[in-house]
């Protein structure tokens, strides 16, 4: 095996151009893959929500050329229709959560970073990794698809993100056909849903079990688990949690595709259920069931999505108030909190679900709790630049702005938490608020704060600061104008997923506040442009970076960057932990992991 | 299997066991909680059917349309639960009407009503434990340098894993020829379902009628019996069969005659239907794969390249394999036994 | 090319002073010992070398054949009636446990393994049984007390 | 000057917190709370006044960080942490935290609990189907019984037995719940096809219907909103006792919250809180009237 392992090596640097950039087996460049597409399905799921968001400001008005371009029909007012809107917002959340958010900090950061942060010289399973990536494309292609009428009559998918049966779910008896009595786009739309989705689990699990296997079982010498740096222990939680908790989606997506296809039962109650003349064959299963299984993993999910942002942040605050992150090990171990109690919180996305009520006592009280590791990480970034040196780059201002919008989304979700303020905000705007500001305001904080941290590293070029603050500048206020206002109309009651927000009294009052924050919304799409022109110019024409551009300690600071094959010239050799910035007795104001210290006290957490 | 870069001798940190096993260690934990999430569907969906005899009859829906209707039947089927009917000529005898009333009556199909034969099952168990067996003997072997006693045993594991598909084949094919499918299963007879229901028995037993050589005489004159009272009923202006109790004496004549290709009355039997097919197809196609993988290895011994080196991969293999027995295990019981 | 032969001749000249630098790494933070791959190999061949014999084997081949044996004898004594339903599932359960567990730790090599893998194996029974024991009260009890009422004769 | 990015910290976050304070002014807060569930509300305030406090805490200390401490010109202080610190705020949450869990058990036990449910004045069905409400109230005679029936909070089978089958002299109304001021209503909640959420935003109440399942709620509306108008012959609401007049915000709507297809947007209802039994009664007359003669016809 060794052997002929090391000729593979060998091989490598005469790859042909298809072998090194395209079906590549370098983490480096899966990694790059996994930004390039995650970005692109960013412009998607964004203009999806600005499709939303224009229908939710102005639900009846005309919509001109727009409408024409997407071939609404001139005898609605050039309007769209609602089963189009339940598709846009539907897919706005798959793709945000599927192919962005978990793409991207997971995908692109986990395979860039981990093997570089800990020394290894790639990826314990380079084909593994390939095809890991590979397998997200029929996910992307299916779910593409799906939007084409022709391939799915009824559109894509639009029983919400949840796909709660037994809209979802119901199917006509065998040899029906595949639309659905319930929601004309419950039909081939949801089917491709459902395999899209299975790619994409399927592609998560190969990435998770070579992150755990890379991260146990690659460090570098002296790399022990606790000098790892926070990014890594993140991506090592976050694949953790995915090996645990997606093997439980499949699991129910498979179940319900097989309801929609060959009349299983699963999720169809007993007893007979009616739409309009049709009735469906009696079942035994149970709609909650899905629920349950669902939530099994997409309440992990959540923090699938926020854990890696908070490993990058911390590394971006430590390095850039040039002080060792403050209580390293309280942050390890409030991170593997999240993870443990993040496995037993599922049941409060289902407090109103005709869920036993008794359970929803034991699930409110752990759910609670959870808010606990995350204000002790809060207050440790606070700790971190407390009599710091900050140095405002991009990317500072960029993990400044997670936690000052991570406040937000931590502290909303108490009031969701609480079972019987629950009663009040499910399913309103409050809960779309405390989402965004978890997974928009923090999560793609924590994004662009990697990107503008790693970029030179990926491709050898900083991107331009003065560009990045005004990005920040714009996205920071703008996203609070669009996200913040939810917060208000939620707690007028808003309801979520509705196409029209003026047919109720209660709805109607904060029209106002809705049309504010559409074009907040459609403001804060526009400065996004600034982004995508920064990205693609400082591709080719930034600045060199060199080595080191920040002075960090990682390990993937002693490498060229762009990083070359293998990674390190040496294998390098760990003294100390990651964060040892402005040691006193010592010129310069960091101490790279692989340079002893000789009579300084150092230690992480001590 | 294990494609580690990292095989060269080199310090590093981690567990004092190799990339391929770990990972192969973290891949069967995530099929663990596949499996788990699958039989755990399994077993609550069961234990949560309250439903015991009278609404099979009685049916549950409850906007109650015809609550008349539903009592009449109610009182009927209890008529016939107790003293036979009547007017059947007594082809239902009141032992008969009693054990079927106690099988309808469990909230699941019991492995008889679904045609599973606890044997056939116990025999698939006992072929994937000798192949677990053969397969750890491919491991032993390996390790002492025997190419030869390897790919021997591989081999046998390989011919076991088929056995217990082909087995499993001919128990699919017994649910397709009645009809125990998802979807296809009579479980109520309420509404339209039971007009379906008489529609279907009819062509059956016209169809059996017609090719009365198949099967045995007094099989074929059970069925001519019921088929005569089904129709002439019809034209005698007779109040006719209901749903119901075609249902009963379908299964009556089952319980006799297990060979005849009538679509019987299984309460539950969607869901059992569902249940099953998606337990043991998932554990069907974990089985393909090892058993793909067992070609490879002996595609390989084949060649020749098969050696002392690969006793990691044959391992992994094995790891594999072992865990599908496990699954068996623990689907053999819950499926044809409890 | 250039890289990768520098990157063996380096690694050639340097174990020595390399494995002193380790061993003064970890006397600051003795929290985890570094591994040689030797060593790893050693360890897991560990078990191939002085594995339980052929004679082990066979005798838990046999033990898991007579326990098959035995679920279907329960099973045959629920259905003649001689143990109650709750017994045999009991039995039979436990039978399957106990068949599950000599398969893991004597095929699946976990006697020698464990200690390496437990903290992965652990969390998903862990997880496997939460998942069961929190539908339980949904599904299972949450239908019963449904379906109790609707059998309420009217 | 990189510190004055402290000024954007600082002004955003001073407007999210303005934002709550003049929000209620502006309309854009909890509806008027009609029911007993005052709980909620309660619990509402309590948690935005801890969220609140911990929200201005931790910003300010960020935005005084970034105002103090960016380019200071010397060494950051080097320290890994202090233990004593990490202590206190972790035990110190951690205790408010448990505590707001344990304060939140009682209102979630009166709301949802079956056993805690008070012994019902007024019952009825409430099925959901898409896109609309179907309710079916007992005709005064059965509901007389059955709340007669009613004792020690334990259902009376004749309850059971009506809300599993519809007695033929029902009144079946779309769309609109009917109660009177001050009864303890019981609702039978069920849904014919998907997941739909009964929702009441006047009176904190929320409760997903699941098809094949029936979920019982209840609740008691404290404020009267319906009159009898003479000249339509029709019940009316938005009617304000108190000030004698209509008055638009009296309108109390019942929304559908859990996603139902491509109508859940319109599957709206009302409530009409009459002032008392008596005047229910007369309206569930005549509604059974209107019913016989589209029946006859």
């Amino acid at each position: 095996m060794s052997v002929h392992e090391t000729k593979v090596h060998e091989e490598h640097h005469e790859l042909s151009f298809i072998q090194k950039y395209i079906f590549s087996q370098d983490h480096k460049i899966i990694g790059i893959q996994f930004l390039f597409s995650g970005l692109i399905f960013l412009v998607l799921g964004g203009v999806l929500a600005l499709l939303v968001r224009l229908q939710l400001g102005w639900p009846h008005a005309d919509q001109g050329w727009l409408g024409q371009i997407l071939d609404w029909s001139p005898a609605a007012g050039q309007r769209m229709s609602p089963e189009q809107y339940n598709t846009f917002f539907t897919m706005h959340a798959t793709v945000m959560i599927f192919f962005v958010i978990i793409p991207l900090l997971t995908g692109a950061f986990g395979n860039f970073t981990i093997p570089l942060m800990i020394g290894a010289p790639d990826m314990a399973f380079p084909k593994l990794n390939m095809m890991s990536y590979w397998f997200m494309w029929p996910g992307f292609i299916i779910m593409l698809l799906s939007f084409s009428l022709g391939v799915a009559p009824g559109g894509a998918a639009g029983a919400g993100w949840t796909s709660y049966p037994t809209l979802a779910s119901i199917g006509m008896p065998v040899g029906g056909g595949a639309e659905s009595p319930a929601a004309p786009n419950s039909g081939w739309g949801q089917i491709l849903w459902l395999l899209s989705l299975i790619f994409v689990g399927v592609s998560s699990m190969m990435g998770s079990v070579n992150y755990i296997t890379t991260i146990i079982n690659m460090r570098a010498p002296g790399m022990t688990l606790f000098r790892m740096p926070l990014t890594v222990w993140g991506m090592f939680i976050t694949a953790i949690l995915q090996a645990f908790a997606l093997p439980v989606l499949t699991v129910a997506l498979v179940l319900q595709t097989l309801d929609k296809t060959i009349s299983t039962t699963f999720f169809l109650p007993p007893g007979v259920l009616e739409f309009g003349n049709w009735t469906t064959n009696p079942g035994g299963g149970q709609p909650i069931l899905w629920q349950h299984l669902f939530w099994f993993y997409s309440h992990p999910a959540v923090y699938i999505m926020i854990l890696p942002a908070m490993g990058i942040v911390s590394d971006v605050i430590s390095t850039f108030s040039r002080k060792p992150l403050f209580g390293y090990r309280p942050m390890v171990y409030a991170i593997c909190g999240i993870a443990g109690l993040g496995f037993i919180v599922w049941g409060h996305h289902m407090f109103q679900s005709g869920m036993d009520p008794r359970l929803g006592t034991g699930f409110m009280i752990a759910t609670i709790m959870i808010a606990l590791p995350s204000a002790v990480k809060t207050f440790n970034w606070l700790g971190t630049t407390w009599r710091g040196n900050l140095h405002l780059t991009t990317a500072m201002l960029n993990a400044l702005g997670f936690v000052a919008l991570f406040v937000i989304g931590g502290l909303s979700g108490l009031f969701m938490a609480a079972t019987p303020v629950d009663v009040f905000i499910h399913d309103t705007y409050f809960i779309v608020a405390h989402i965004h500001y978890v997974l928009f305001m923090s999560s793609l904080f924590g994004i662009f704060a990697g990107i503008y941290y790693w970029f030179p590293k990926m491709f050898g070029r900083l991107m331009n600061e003065t560009a990045g603050k005004v990005h920040f500048f714009l996205t920071f206020i703008f996203g609070n104008m669009t996200f913040y206002p939810m917060h208000l109309v939620g707690a007028a009651g808003l309801r979520r997923r509705i196409f029209d927000p003026t047919m109720t009294g209660f709805e109607s009052n904060v029209q106002f506040l809705n049309q504010f924050m559409s074009v907040s919304a459609f403001l804060l799409g526009a400065a996004q442009l600034i982004f995508a022109v920064n990205f693609f110019y400082s591709l080719f024409w930034g600045k060199e970076a060199g080595r080191n551009p920040w002075r960090s300690n990682t390990l993937e600071w002693t490498t060229p960057s762009p990083p070359p094959h293998g990674n390190f010239e040496v294998t390098p050799v760990v003294y100390h932990g990651p964060y040892e910035y402005s040691v006193p007795g010592m010129e310069d104001d960091h101490v790279m992991q692989t340079r002893k210290l000789e009579g300084v006290p150092v230690g992480a957490g001590h | 299997m294990a494609h580690a870069v990292q095989e060269e001798k080199r310090l590093h940190m981690g567990l004092p066991i190799p990339n391929g096993k770990l990972a192969m260690w973290l891949f069967l934990v995530t099929e663990i909680m596949f499996f788990t999430a699958l039989i755990g569907t399994y077993i609550v969906l069961r234990n949560g059917q309250p439903i015991p005899v009278h609404d099979l009859v009685a049916g549950m829906d409850q906007d109650g349309n015809g609550e008349i209707a539903r009592s009449e039947a109610r009182g009927e089927i209890a008529d016939l639960f107790e003293h036979g009917d009547q007017d059947n000529n007594g082809s239902l005898s009141e032992h008969e009407v009693g054990q079927i009333a106690s099988v309808l009556s469990l909230p699941w199909p019991s492995p008889h009503q679904v045609h599973l034969i606890e044997w056939i099952g116990a025999l698939n168990t006992f072929v994937l434990i000798c192949s677990s067996f053969s397969v750890v003997l491919a491991h032993h072997a390996i390790t002492h340098g025997d190419v030869k006693k390897t790919t021997i045993y591989i081999t046998i594991t390989l011919a076991l894993g088929a056995v217990f598909l082909v087995v499993k084949a001919f128990e699919y094919n017994s649910k397709f020829s009645h009809h125990i499918l998802p979807g296809y299963v009579f479980d109520r007879l309420d509404g339209s379902r039971g007009a379906q229901y008489l529609a279907k028995v009819q062509a059956e037993l016209t169809e059996i009628k017609e090719h009365a050589d198949h099967v045995s005489a007094e099989a074929a004159a059970d069925c001519d019996k019921l088929l005569r009272e089904l129709t002439a009923r019809e034209k005698e202006g007779l109040r006719s069969l209901t749903p119901e109790e075609l249902g009963l004496r379908v299964n009556a004549l089952l319980e006799k005659h297990p060979d005849l290709h009538l679509t019987p009355v299984i309460p539950w039997g969607n869901m059992w239907a569902s249940c099953y097919f998606a337990m043991t197809g998932f554990h069907a196609l974990h089985v393909l794969g090892g058993l793909v993988v067992f070609a490879i290895i002996l595609l390989m011994a084949f060649f020749g390249t098969l050696g002392a080196q690969h006793a990691g991969l044959i391992e992994l293999t094995g790891l594999y394999w072992h865990f599908v027995d496990i699954v068996w295990i623990f689907l053999f019981p819950l499926l044809y036994l409890v | 090319m250039s890289e990768e032969k520098r990157e063996e001749s380096q690694e050639e000249t340097k174990p020595q002073e390399e494995e002193k630098a380790e061993a003064e790494a970890h006397t600051e933070h003795g929290d985890e010992k570094p591994v040689e791959d030797k060593e790893a190999h050693a360890s897991s061949s560990h078990a191939e070398g002085h594995g339980p014999a052929v004679g082990v084997y066979t005798a838990i081949f046999a033990a898991l054949s007579v326990f098959t044996l035995l679920s279907f004898a329960f099973n045959g004594a629920m259905q003649s009636g001689m143990i109650s339903a709750m017994t045999s599932f009991a039995l039979i359960m436990g039978v399957a446990v106990i068949k599950a567990c000599l398969v893991a730790i004597v095929f699946m090599h976990l006697m020698f393994d464990w200690k390496r893998v437990y903290f992965m194996i652990i969390p998903a029974i862990v997880l496997g049984l939460l998942i069961l024991i929190v539908l339980l009260p949904d599904i299972v009890l949450g239908w019963k007390s449904v379906a109790a009422h609707e059998l309420t004769p009217p | 000057m990189n510190r004055l990015w402290s000024i954007l910290f600082g002004v955003v976050m001073t407007l999210a917190v303005l934002a709550f304070v003049i929000a209620p002014a502006m309309g854009w807060w909890l509806p008027e709370n009609i029911g007993t569930f005052y709980g909620v509300d309660t619990l509402f305030y309590v948690i935005l006044a801890t969220t609140g406090f911990f929200f201005v805490l931790t910003e300010a200390i960020l935005v005084y960080n970034i105002f103090a401490f960016t380019d200071r010109g010397e060494k950051a202080d080097y320290s890994h942490g202090n233990h004593r610190l990490e202590m206190f705020w972790t035990a110190v949450p951690g205790v408010l935290l448990l505590l707001l869990a344990i304060l939140q058990i009682r209102t979630w036990e009166e709301i949802k609990y079956q056993t805690r449910m008070p012994t019902p004045d007024h019952v009825f069905e409430v099925s959901a189907r898409q896109f609309e409400w179907r309710i079916r109230y007992p005709n005064a005679i059965q509901l007389d019984r059955i709340t007669s029936a009613w004792q020690d909070k334990s259902e009376p089978a004749l309850a059971r037995n009506w809300q599993q089958f519809p007695h033929y002299d029902d009144v079946h109304v779309v769309n609109e719940v009917h109660t009177w001021k001050d009864a303890n209503v019981r609702i039978y909640l069920k849904s014919k096809d998907v997941l739909h959420s009964f929702y009441l935003p006047n009176l904190r109440l929320k409760q997903d219907a699941v098809p094949g399942k029936t979920i019982p709620v209840w609740f008691r509306a404290t404020r009267a909103n319906t009159i009898y108008n003479e000249q339509t012959r029709e019940w009316v609401d938005r009617y304000n006792y108190e000030k004698k007049r209509f008055d638009s915000s009296l309108r109390y709507d019942l929304a559908c919250a859990e996603l139902c297809g491509w109508g859940h947007y319109k599957m709206l209802g009302r409530l009409f809180v009459h002032p008392d039994r008596e005047d229910y009664l007369n309206w569930l007359k005549s509604a059974q009237e209107k019913q016989r003669q589209t029946q006859a016809q």
